[in-house]
């Protein structure tokens, strides 16, 4: 395929079916769209996954039990609740914090310089999950039978919702990335149909004359998988400068590539080609068939 | 060359041949004539494979054709040569691109027929109109164009629909000795038309037969006409 | 326009120029691929200045100052920062947090029913901005030199990004919006061009037998808009479903309609009639010069 | 009706009329002829209006022609019946629907000509073929589809350009006495052809006159040929 389209075009055979500005500005034209959109939702799609990953792996990852409990039986309580957290599978470890970490947890609403000594601050636990996390049903009863003023607090009440939405957000970007391939594939291979028709005297002159299929074909091919390349080249151009010019802002708007997520853009003319040159043969030689 | 055996076309109800058999042999020079609509063309399209009987066989260069694939049928048409009757051109080509079409079309080198095609240019009187484009010439210079186009690759088989057509007294005369000088170098021909004279001027100049499109069959005209 | 694309057409005009399935099905295509872009991105506008507005609006609105001094000096200052407060242009209100209030607000931290009586509070402060809110490096000023232990809060810190991020996302969807529109346009014009090309042998014998522009140009601007038409229905609708299934989740990725946004679906199919409309007959007008 | 006033046209180099002058009375008849390529086509393509001469003026229904726009020309062809040479059609259109296509292109009721065309069809041989797609017809059934197709809305000023080119003599005859009736009627006839035994015809039926394509002029011949 690479050798035949990269060949020293025989200029000769090349005119034998005429430019058609046309058809063919429409072909670059759809295909830029579609790179275009490739491009973008691609990075819609890396940013969401990327989003569903890091909050999804915050929130498997840590948990918070708070411990109010009067003084005379504080201490069984933090004992009962360190072997609570011990026993239960999906904790990994329990710490109770620092009292130093809990004045750094509490700056925003005392200030640094406020005296927390006089204050019965309660006690809380940080918890590392694994998996999916701890039966939280079974640790709640659990603690309310051995720490009545404990509270396990998974973080996820509100974050959850978001993390199942980036996900399907990922999801659906990737079958939207699915569609555009298939939508380009149409245009092209419909674009390569109407060539086909539209050029059907010149191809019975042609066939008059002894030409075989791959020989028409090859025309056809050859020139929308060009066009197609060329215009998935300037909309993949295109979406990466619209991507980069993107505001940032963190969260489902950061839709700038990452990493390997810069070869995306290159990666969709490539891809582009790939899917009309399927295309076009596929349409080619069934006009072809039928204009026989 | 070419060989019908028992033959049928028919259009819609009605039947234009009705088990027609027909041998013409190599290096032979026949005439196809009969009223219009009578099937000339039918019959020319029969020869170059653009149209295959409903019962029948047709056999050419000794093959049976009737399960070629659409590459087979291309390979055999490089073997003949066809002037359409309304002489199929690509338009957008220059009149000299459109006579190389075969060789274009079949990977044949373009230097080894540059010359054949000069020649013939000349001798159909298009030397000038060369790099004119097909809609640009007149009625008559298309059909010497599609002429010159049939001939460059000094196919076995000349099939030449009304090559005379559209062009004056003089032309034809001209297109007809250039067909007899091609079935002198041994190639078969055959040529539809509906001009009497050019036949019986033909007759003195080359041992053509005539083939008359009757009532659903063909009939071979002897030497009388 | 409207009357002459539901004129009952004449079949015998009708048929002049034949349907070529391929350039129909391309502009159908083409069509239902912009139509449900344009709903999706519509939604995706909607959605980003909803989101900006409510924000925006909030951020406005509200600022807090947070005040933690030593017990003699408490009320000069509390007296102070209220006066400030006062006099500040762009500050509308100023209210002092009751007790209950700044309980519920530390809630998370301490539970309900922790006693907070024993512990010296920072008292909070509830400002009402108005505009662009108060110069905020003179009002720090104004309250280190008179109230030091006050620190003003305007919530800003952190969502000002977001919301110049939703502003920009949805003046980037309003470009886009234009762009779809304008592709669409070129498309369309590109395809009934192509048509136009393809057909030109039949345009001329209409000539031949005293044709006139008007008539050859009304089969084909009839024939594209209704195709268009009926592409762009289906994107929409397709569009919709898809808007509609979207998760939730709030924020930038609420993407479903709300009140009159439900009427931008049917709003596009109109859209791309009309647009298809004046793109067909400027291409066919311009062709036909061209063909003359 | 067609008035010529030193008309000149050139492709490239070459000057095909240089300073014609032509008046061609209404309801005269003239046959147009001369070698191939020696401007037949062209001088009735002047005649309606596909093409303009480079220098001087042409004259039609007794109007400047010369800075007519599009909408005036259409206005003019529809009172001119036109026989291409390539006889066009609208290919996926039956023989009737192409025969009606002046009626249905300038909105006259199809049910006005209806029964003019079953006449015509039925006159030119073609009433069999009338659902027919053109593709399917023959050479010479196209030709007389295209000429039913250039009188039906019975056109003031008739261009044939080789009608019988591609017809057996009996039916040139044929073609020959439609022409002589319509001119009979009051219709302008200019008819292009190489056939000269078909004008020598002609001269028997009506006062036909011969405009013979010379080097660069028009010369029109007498009753002698
Ligand atoms: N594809 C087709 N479908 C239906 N009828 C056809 C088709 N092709 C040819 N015919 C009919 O068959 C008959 C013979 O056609 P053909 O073209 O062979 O005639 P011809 O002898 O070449 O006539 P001419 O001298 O006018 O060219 C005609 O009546 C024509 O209408
Ligand atoms: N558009 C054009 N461009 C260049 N040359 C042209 C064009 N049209 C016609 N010619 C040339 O002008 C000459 C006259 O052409 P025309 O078609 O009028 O000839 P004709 O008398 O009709 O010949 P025939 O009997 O072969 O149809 C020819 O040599 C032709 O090549
Ligand atoms: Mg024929
Ligand atoms: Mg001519």
């Amino acid at each position: 395929m690479i050798g035949g389209l990269l060949d020293r075009s025989d200029s000769r055979v090349e005119r034998i079916v005429p430019p058609s500005g046309f058809t063919a500005s429409l072909t670059v034209l759809s295909a830029a769209a579609m790179a275009f959109l490739a491009v973008f939702i691609g990075a819609i799609s890396m940013s969401a996954s990327r989003v569903a990953d890091d909050w999804g792996a915050a929130l498997g990852d840590k948990a918070t039990i708070r411990l109010s409990a009067p003084a005379e039986t504080l201490q069984d309580q933090i004992d009962a609740v360190m072997t609570i957290a011990a026993q239960t599978p999906g904790v990994v470890g329990a710490r109770q914090l620092t009292e130093d970490e809990q004045r750094a947890l509490l700056a925003p609403w005392f200030g640094t310089d406020a005296a927390l000594e006089g204050l019965r601050l309660p006690v809380l636990f940080d918890l590392t999950l694994e998996g999916d996390g701890p039966d939280i049903e079974g640790l709640r009863r659990r603690l309310q039978g051995e720490a009545p003023g404990a509270v396990y607090d998974d973080h996820a009440r509100w974050r959850l919702p978001m993390v199942r939405a980036a996900d399907r957000m990922s999801s659906v970007a990737g079958v939207s990335l699915v569609l555009i391939a298939a939508i380009g594939a149409a245009m092209v291979a419909l674009a390569a149909s109407a060539s086909l028709s539209a050029n059907r005297q010149i191809i019975g002159v042609l066939r008059l004359v002894g030409a075989k299929d791959v020989f028409i074909t090859r025309i056809f091919v050859r020139r929308f998988t060009l066009r197609t390349i060329g215009g998935a080249v300037t909309g993949s151009i295109a979406g990466m400068i619209v991507v980069v010019l993107m505001p940032g802002g963190g969260g489902f708007i950061d839709l700038r590539f990452a990493g390997a997520g810069w070869l995306w853009p290159a990666l969709v003319p490539l891809a582009g080609g790939g899917i009309s040159y399927m295309a076009t043969r596929y349409a080619a030689f069934r006009r072809l068939k039928e204009l026989s | 060359m070419v060989e019908f055996d028992s033959v049928s076309v028919r259009f819609g109800d009605r039947a234009l041949f009705d088990g027609v058999s027909l041998s013409l042999p190599a290096g032979s020079f026949h005439f196809v004539t009969g009223p219009s609509g009578a099937g000339k063309t039918t019959l020319l399209k029969l020869c170059y494979l653009e149209m295959a009987p409903e019962a029948g066989e047709v056999q050419l260069f000794g093959k049976e054709t009737e399960r070629l694939g659409r590459d087979e049928v291309a390979d055999m048409r490089r073997k003949i040569g066809v002037v359409h009757q309304d002489c199929r051109f690509v338009d957008h080509l220059s009149v000299s691109e459109n006579v190389l079409l075969p060789a274009t079309a079949t990977g044949v080198d373009i230097r080894d027929v540059d010359d054949n095609m000069s020649q013939l240019l000349a001798w159909v009187g298009l030397s000038r109109h060369r790099d004119r484009r097909p809609p640009e010439l007149s009625g008559g210079e298309k059909q010497r164009a599609a002429l010159a186009r049939a001939v460059i690759l000094s196919p076995d088989l000349i099939l030449a629909d009304e090559p005379t057509g559209n062009v004056d007294w003089e032309m034809s005369l001209k297109i007809l000795d250039l067909l007899v000088e091609l079935n002198k170098s041994g190639k078969t021909v055959i040529c539809a038309t509906h001009d009497l004279s050019l036949i019986r001027q033909a007759k003195t100049r080359a041992p053509a037969r005539v083939l008359r499109i009757r009532e659903r069959g063909i009939e071979l005209s002897g030497a009388d006409l």
